[in-house]
């Protein structure tokens, strides 16, 4: 057996000083060990970061306290622990990475001085074997050119590049835990692959405890050695991985492993001689970046994308982050104009054409955006949101209200959520709401632009549902635009690879993401993580090819 | 470059458009409609209002501000003279309202929520509420006339020695300094609380470094943007307050000079004066841009 | 999981458009504010009521008496009701904060609006502004109210003008961040116009930092008239205000302190509960900063 | 650096341009810088200065020769053609100097010394023309300054005064600096008014200006000035307890203050609604205002300033008794003033100038006018006086100014009398040939008799015109410390000479 590094035991943390505020973490026990790594896992809100703040200390002052149990590290009590001590503590035995690498470093100190300050206020050592300390652990966290990134500024480093410094950061003093909360999300999935490798290494190498916070299953699948689940401040059940994933006891934890979608295509659809809605000709588009002084950039966000989408059928397109997903999309509903190239709506040509001859145009194709918290304006009720739409087309006002209920029906919510405003629903509920509204002009056209990306698998799983019901109920088309490879193989039909503003790979998703041509799209599903895991059905994806095979 | 083209043009049209006869105040009494017409005829108020734009900005260019109408001086001349006093109270305000308030600010932010926070904004929104007029009445009651401790009025130039320039700056500064401090002790206070609410600033105190070091280095280097920016904006409050202050502590400086000059209708130095004071001000804007990009490595132009 | 089975929102149904006056009483140092602001701005208004004299009604022989039975506060340099000059002051000064914040709220918020949505006027627009903003406030003032005459309307001409670039500059720059906003987005696609584009969805961005803005003109306001009377420029001396109160005070500030310390008093008053009202109205209209106390 | 006299005047000094300006702070300033030929004495009687002159016989020749030593301040020596050219460029403005022109045949200089001016007929007012105290006096400068034409500023300070200018420190609205002219040779006799020996006995004297006078009074308190021309009337309790300080009136018959109606416009253009506004104004209300204190005002319905030669109290009745009210009334009634609003300018920026149109605008009222009091500073009612447009049109109806009493206490002098209209007339453009009749006999008037006759026959049309209204008169009290002494009485300005100054 051994040493537990951290013993966090039946701890409770509730709101405000009075005992009697609600309790957003109730009696939770988890221990890690050394040189082993505990995922902890749970949907949005589970209180997997007050843990781990808790752990750090860092719980702000006055809202947030602490309420009873213990949390132990080697063997110390830190709940009781004074401020001093606990400054001591963190980065000599306990540190922490964040999961925003943009915002968690100071945008104005170079990077080097931000590690340099860790030695500085725990060490003695003289600068020069500080800094030498400092580009050694760069160097191990595999950043190139060490000496030109210690002198630079966090912006000119890329997301992947910051994180490892935040790595580098936490592991300089050689702690005996650290805390992950969610360091990967925001990366691609390439960078997420590197930075996973990388902490694994590091952990082998220096024998260090890790608390590592997801909610990606994925990920989980391919770092930990034990799992411990969350949901609303309780711990659901906790296990060696291999336990949880393939026998997990509990119903919650099964249900989140179900919604979680496979790498797999489902099985195609049959190939349909229905209307093309929409095509896409030689789309271009390119930003001109206004400088003060010296010449503006130019970035070509799209570059000669051609695609075509029928009715009834739904297109992905997939890319890394950067690469003009979002640029397709919206040169295709007109919210920017494409600088070439040409969009057909139901065979009208509506690239260029100005903004009032479009105007009867855009109820013919709608859009739902990635963030289901600011694609719905918190001071218009529900209701007026999804009937604004057809009001402007003419509907009258009640007739249009009537309408909203019966989408509001359609997307699963009750009707009389007309009335109420976007702040009393879920992330799941509002983007139901999203689609909704893009349904209420009946179009032809759907272009779901990162519409689950921010989602919980479980509420994920649920949108993905419906879009998909009301596809085949109503027909139309849908271009599905996503980053996240397991949900394009779960519900497209065909599949656009971006890459740079250009299309690498087109073809029926079966195909492409199963044999990949290029090398790009390999790289892709080479990265994607627990690539190996069918979690809906409790089993290494192997095992379930054997099975069936 | 163009905000001074607009500001040029606006002033002239404002001040020739509307009403005033600085024939009428030179001439003083007994003064007959010809010798008015006479002496608007010399002083050329007579030609068309486009002939006399071209020509104020043709010898603008060249750098020749004109010659005040009531005094006969070369502009430049009385601006010249008035400058030094302006300048030094507008400096010392700055200096003074940025060594008072900026910590005040850092200290409201980071006892958020307590009484020294509550204290400090009180304190800052009073500075808002008294007009400076009367806390410079006050303070000459108090500290010039009661106590003799500086003298009640005029400036003298820092050529005469620190000391005697010091005593005579010392109250007007105090007293301009009143609104100064509120408002950037509140910026600061803001743009601090921003700031502390950052991911870096969790992950400096993660790191395990002192409060003050995450106060300092971290939060206060962040929460400069917002601050100088509102001591850019400020600087037009401070003009204006410059101008009272000039009057309450008789300074002769270019806010009076200017105030004189539209009473009576003194055009050239009028116009002179709102160009000078606006380019000030974009010079300033300029310079806090420069600052900008020194404290903030983001920030390029 | 079935579509139905989502967890229903039981929060009561609340509309963050309608004004929550709950702010106003949250703490008691903003109750208090609101009280005293309340009392200034009723004293104003039932004036006629209250005031026990004329406040234009000249008595030179009973100048600058002492309090009494007759005068409370005793009287002013020309014999007038200091109480009763003090009592009706508010009026005017009142009304030229409130004036001068409404009009520059209304006109900043139009020109800032456009602006933000139409690259061409606001290219000149800004210009213009900035024009405006660089030129001394103060010094702009005084001259429209020297150039064309002291009246109520062109001192509040005078003392808004200034402001409005402010304004405009605040409304555009909301704009500006509110237009990449998704759902002005969404509503672009579903086919609404600008007018109601900038109606629905944008101006309601901009009420927050007007109320404080707005509550910050009316401050200044008030304050700027003050010192428009103290240089010469203010309002008629027959109508008081208490600015000119002050600014005709100061002559006899060894002599009789209370003509500045009166007026004084109750401007710092409505001039602090103002601030305050307006600091709490930002901090109940601004989500992040209830966000930020748990920070 | 020597004794330095610090001193607050009653304004800041702009336009250094004495005959160029009435403003009286350029009066003053001509009286640093220049010296005149003749001038007046505390008995009202004209005593030589720069020069001695005879009168021939048939008073039609008057003759100045121009004592020895004198010299401009650039060094050259003073001479008649310099005087003749002075007095030339002030007789074209000054309205005393231009009624001596039309009787003027020829003014030369017949050598280097001597002025020959002579008349056409008989003139009784050329020594008090030429020796007039107050604006604009009759300064004399080099001829190259003096052939500056009248509507153009001269360009440099050269006078032949016991002090001079330096235009080096000089700051329009802040300082003006004048040191000791070293050259210059005083008269023998003592000084009286701005007659006499003009000693100089300090090296240098600074104007200020405070356009605060609280601040002023505040540096006169604490010695950071030596002198302050005009006291506030109600610190005066606060000064009087100070021992540092010597209260004193130098200008002992003070000041007229009068209110001026516009005749051009309604409805000060009818004659019965002037009367029934001069019927419902009193003195004693607008001095109350004013100056509230009765040591320092005078209440007189004297036109040409009581305790004069030519004063008489006939016409203004009421404005002395204050019992017109009723009258006023009635008289408004029946004139059949149709409620025209009256536009009176009221400046706010000059302390002896803010009470009269406040009072003057509740009397008004009272007696049923509808009055309009628009405020303004005074530099706008000195620019807006002059328009004669209708007051919708950016005129006026009223407005009130000062006169030092010297320059009212003759109806030569006293330019708001006078019926010339339009054309030449005061500001307001009373048009009276019955006035101007009167002054054409007042100046050929032998006797001070016959003149005091004359005076009072204008007086009472004036009052009967409602000319003008006078509204009393005040003085204004001057401050000084104590280490100052020999500071003299003066016609209408303080007089640096003669005050020394002690450590
Ligand atoms: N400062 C705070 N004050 C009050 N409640 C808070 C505070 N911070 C977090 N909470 C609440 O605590 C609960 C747990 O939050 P926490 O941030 O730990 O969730 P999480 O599991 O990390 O979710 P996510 O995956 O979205 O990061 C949530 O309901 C949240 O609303
Ligand atoms: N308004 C803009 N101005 C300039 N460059 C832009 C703008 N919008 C996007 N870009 C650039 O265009 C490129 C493509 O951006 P786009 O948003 O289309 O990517 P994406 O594939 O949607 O990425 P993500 O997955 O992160 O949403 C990026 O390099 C981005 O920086
Ligand atoms: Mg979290
Ligand atoms: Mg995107």
């Amino acid at each position: 057996m051994t040493n537990t590094i951290l013993d966090i035991n039946n701890l409770v943390v509730s709101v405000g000083k009075k005992p009697g505020g609600p309790k957003i973490i109730d009696g939770i026990s988890i221990q890690v060990r050394e040189r082993e790594t505990l995922c902890l896992v749970g949907e949005s809100g589970s209180g997997k970061s007050v843990t781990s703040l808790t752990t750090m200390g860092l719980l702000p002052k006055g809202t947030l306290v602490p309420t009873g149990g213990s949390v132990k590290l080697v063997g110390e009590e830190l709940l009781t622990a004074t401020d001093r001590r606990l400054r001591q503590l963190r980065a000599t035995q306990m540190a922490m990475i964040f999961q925003e690498p943009m915002t968690a470093l100071n945008p104005v100190v170079p990077v080097g001085r931000q590690i340099d300050e860790v030695l500085r206020a725990h060490t003695n050592l003289d600068a020069k074997t500080r800094k030498k300390r400092i580009l050694d652990m760069m160097e191990q966290v595999r950043l190139p050119q060490v000496e030109r990134i210690f002198a630079s500024y966090p912006h000119r480093l890329s997301g992947g590049q910051r994180q490892r410094i935040m790595i580098a950061m936490a592991l300089v003093l050689e702690p005996k835990l650290l805390i992950a909360d969610e360091p990967t999300t925001a990366l691609d999935v390439t960078t997420q692959k590197q930075i996973l490798t990388l902490i694994r290494d590091l952990q082998r190498d220096h024998g260090t405890a890790v608390l590592f916070i997801t909610h990606d299953m994925g990920v989980v699948a391919e770092i930990a050695d034990r799992v411990a689940v969350m949901r609303q401040g309780r711990l659901v059940e906790t296990g060696p991985l291999e336990t949880v994933l393939r026998n997990p006891t509990m119903e919650y934890t099964r249900n989140l492993l179900a919604s979680v979608p496979s790498l797999v295509p489902r099985s195609p659809r049959e190939e349909t001689r229905e209307p093309v809605v929409l095509e896409a000709n030689d789309l271009s588009k390119v930003y001109k970046e206004r400088a003060f002084f010296g010449k503006g950039r130019e970035v070509v966000a799209a570059d000669k994308v051609t695609l075509t989408l029928r009715k009834g059928r739904t297109l992905g397109i997939v890319g890394e982050s950067g690469s003009g997903k979002s640029t397709v999309a919206r040169c295709i509903v007109r919210l920017i104009d494409p600088t070439s190239g040409g969009v057909r709506l139901a065979g009208r040509e509506i690239a260029d054409i100005s903004r009032r001859l479009l105007q009867p145009h855009r109820q013919k194709i709608q859009i739902v955006f990635q963030d289901p918290y600011r694609s719905l304006n918190p001071r218009v009720t529900v209701g007026e949101s999804i009937a604004e739409g057809p009001i402007n087309y003419g509907v009258a006002h009640t007739d249009a209200m009537k309408r909203a209920r019966e989408l509001l029906e359609l997307v699963g919510l009750p009707a009389d959520a007309v009335s109420r405003y976007p702040h009393q629903f879920s992330g799941g509920q509002r983007q139901r709401i999203a689609i909704a509204r893009a349904l209420a002009l009946d179009p032809d056209v759907l272009v779901a632009d990162e519409a689950v990306s921010a989602l919980d698998v479980s509420v994920q799983a649920q949108v993905l549902e419906l879009l998909d019901e009301i596809q085949k109920r109503l027909g139309i088309a849908i271009l599905f635009i996503t980053h996240d490879l397991r949900v394009a193989a779960q519900i497209c039909d065909e599949v656009v690879v971006m890459q740079h503003g250009r299309v690498v790979e087109q073809g029926p998703a079966a195909e492409v993401l199963t044999h990949p041509k290029e090398a790009y799209t390999k790289a892709l599903l080479d990265a994607a993580p627990g690539r190996d895991w069918d979690f809906a059905n409790f089993r290494p994806v192997a095992e379930g090819v054997g099975a069936s095979a | 470059m163009p905000v001074m083209g607009v500001v040029a043009l606006f002033v002239f049209l404002l001040l020739r458009l509307t009403p005033g006869d600085p024939a009428a105040i030179l001439a003083g009494d007994n003064a007959t409609p010809e010798r008015l017409e006479r002496i608007r005829t010399s002083l050329g108020l007579n030609e068309p209002l486009i002939v006399q734009f071209v020509t104020w900005v043709n010898k603008l260019l060249h750098g020749d501000l004109g010659t005040s109408l009531i005094s006969n001086l070369p502009v430049m001349k009385m601006i010249g003279q008035r400058v030094e006093p302006s300048i030094s109270i507008a400096l010392s305000t700055i200096i003074l309202a940025v060594i008072v308030a900026v910590p005040l600010g850092v200290i409201a932010a980071w006892k958020h929520g307590t009484w020294i926070d509550r204290f400090v904004m009180g304190l800052s929104v009073l500075g808002f509420s008294v007009p400076v007029f009367v806390v410079g009445y006050v303070l000459i009651e108090i500290f010039a006339i009661d106590l003799r401790w500086v003298p009640v009025q005029g400036f003298k130039s820092i050529s005469n020695g620190f000391g005697p320039f010091f005593e005579r700056i010392i109250l007007p500064t105090c007293a301009l300094s009143f609104i100064y401090i509120a408002l950037i002790a509140r910026m600061t206070r803001a743009a601090m609380l921003d700031v502390l609410g950052e991911d870096y600033v969790r992950t400096a105190r993660a790191k395990g470094i002192n409060e003050v070091a995450v106060m300092m280095r971290h939060a206060l280097r962040n929460a400069a943007v917002p601050v100088i920016t509102v001591i850019g904006t400020g600087f037009a409050l401070l003009i204006s307050g410059v101008v009272v202050t000039e009057s309450v502590f008789n300074i002769p400086g270019i806010g009076r000079l200017t105030v004189d000059a539209v009473l009576a209708r003194d055009y050239p130095v009028i116009q002179a004066m709102i160009l000078l004071t606006s380019l000030i001000y974009v010079v300033v804007n300029l310079l806090i841009d420069v600052a900008y990009t020194l404290l903030d490595p983001r920030i390029r132009y | 999981m079935s579509v139905d089975s989502l967890p229903q929102s039981s929060i009561p149904i609340t509309s963050p458009l309608r004004p929550r006056f709950g702010f106003l009483t949250s703490t008691p140092i903003i109750a208090t504010a609101t009280v005293c602001l309340a009392l200034v701005v009723v004293i104003s208004i039932v004036a006629p009521l209250i005031a026990p004299h004329d406040p234009i009604q000249l008595a030179p022989s009973q100048r600058l008496k002492p309090s009494s039975a007759q005068f409370l506060l005793g009287t002013d340099a020309y014999g007038r009701d200091l109480l009763s000059r003090v009592i009706y002051g508010g009026r005017i000064s009142l009304l030229i904060g409130i004036g001068s914040a409404i009009l520059s709220v209304a006109i900043g918020l139009a020109i800032g609006l456009v602006s933000g949505f139409f690259k061409l006027v606001d290219a000149v627009m800004m210009r213009i502004m900035d024009g405006l903003m660089a030129m001394p406030s103060i010094l702009l003032a005084i001259a429209v109210v020297s150039l064309s005459g002291a009246s109520l309307w062109t001192v509040l001409i005078a003392i808004t003008i200034p402001e409005i670039p402010r304004v405009a500059r605040l409304v555009r720059s909301v704009v500006l961040s509110a237009r990449e906003e998704p759902y002005v987005e969404a509503a672009i696609s579903v086919g609404s116009s600008l007018p109601k584009i900038m109606w629905r969805h944008l101006m309601p961005n901009t009420i927050a930092p007007l109320i404080v803005q707005g509550t910050y003109v009316c401050a200044s306001a008030i304050l700027t008239e003050a010192i428009l009377s103290f240089l010469g420029a203010g309002i008629s001396p027959e109508t008081p205000t208490w600015g000119n109160i002050m600014a005709e005070g100061r002559q006899y500030f060894q002599l009789k302190p209370s003509l500045i310390f009166w007026p004084g008093l109750l401007l710092s008053i409505a001039i602090l509960s103002i601030n305050l009202i307006g600091d709490a109205a930002r901090d109940a209209l601004d989500p992040r900063m209830k966000q930020r106390e748990g920070k | 650096a020597g004794k330095a006299i610090t001193a607050v005047m009653h304004s800041d000094l702009r336009i250094i341009d004495p005959i160029f300006t009435t403003a009286y702070i350029t009066r003053d300033h001509g009286y640093m810088v220049y010296d005149t030929l003749v001038a007046t004495d505390s008995n009202f009687k004209i005593q030589p200065q720069m020069a001695d002159w005879k009168i021939s016989d048939d008073k039609l020749t008057y003759t100045f020769t121009l004592r020895d030593g004198l010299k401009w301040h650039d060094g050259a020596p003073v001479t008649a053609e310099d005087c003749v050219a002075s007095l030339k460029r002030w007789a074209a403005v000054d309205g005393m100097g231009q009624k001596l022109m039309d009787f003027t045949a020829s003014i030369e200089a017949t050598d280097a010394k001597t002025i020959t001016l002579k008349l056409k007929e008989p003139y009784g007012l050329v020594l008090d023309s030429i020796g007039k105290p107050s604006s604009r006096v009759a300064f004399m400068m080099p001829k190259r300054l003096a052939e500056t034409p009248p509507d153009k500023q001269i360009p440099e300070q050269i006078g032949s005064g016991p002090f001079k200018f330096v235009q080096s420190e000089f700051q329009p609205g802040v300082k003006a600096v004048y040191v000791k002219n070293t050259d210059y040779v005083p008269r023998k006799e003592p000084a009286s008014w701005t007659s006499g020996g003009k000693v100089v006995k300090v090296d240098r004297v600074e104007w200020i200006t405070m356009p605060d006078s609280q601040t002023a009074v505040n540096a006169l308190q604490s010695g950071d000035i030596d002198f302050m021309e005009n006291l506030p009337y109600d610190m005066l309790p606060i000064l009087e307890a100070n021992k540092e300080l010597t209260l004193e009136v130098s200008n002992k018959f003070g000041f007229q203050t009068l209110g001026r109606m516009n005749f051009l416009h309604p409805p000060f253009d009818n004659v019965k609604v002037r009367r029934a506004a001069l019927l419902a104004i009193n003195q004693k209300d607008v001095l109350d205002a004013l100056v509230g204190n009765p040591k320092y005002q005078k209440i007189c319905g004297a036109f040409f300033v009581c305790d004069t030669p030519l004063a008489t109290e006939v016409g203004g009745e009421t404005l002395v008794k204050g019992n017109g009210m009723a009258e006023a009334k009635k008289a408004l009634a029946e004139s059949g003033y149709d409620g025209t609003p009256v536009v009176i300018m009221a400046p706010g920026d000059v302390t002896t100038l803010k009470a009269q149109p406040i009072v003057a605008a509740q009397l008004l009222r009272e007696a049923g006018f509808k009055v309009d009091l628009q405020a303004t500073d005074w530099q706008t009612v000195v620019s807006r006086r002059a328009s004669q447009k209708p007051p919708k049109e950016g005129g006026w109806n009223m407005f009130f100014t000062n006169w030092v009493a010297a320059d009212v206490s003759n109806p030569i002098a006293n330019l708001s009398i006078g019926g010339q209209g339009k054309k030449g007339g005061w500001f307001g453009w009373a048009e009276d040939a019955k006035i101007e009749q009167l002054k054409d006999a007042f100046v050929r008037a032998s006797s001070l008799d016959e003149q005091k006759k004359i005076a009072a026959d204008i007086q009472k049309e004036a009052y009967e015109q409602v000319i003008y209204i006078p509204l009393g008169q005040y003085l204004l009290p001057s401050g000084w410390r104590k280490s100052l002494s020999g500071v003299l009485d003066g016609p209408a300005t303080p007089l640096f000479w003669n005050i020394d100054k002690s450590e």
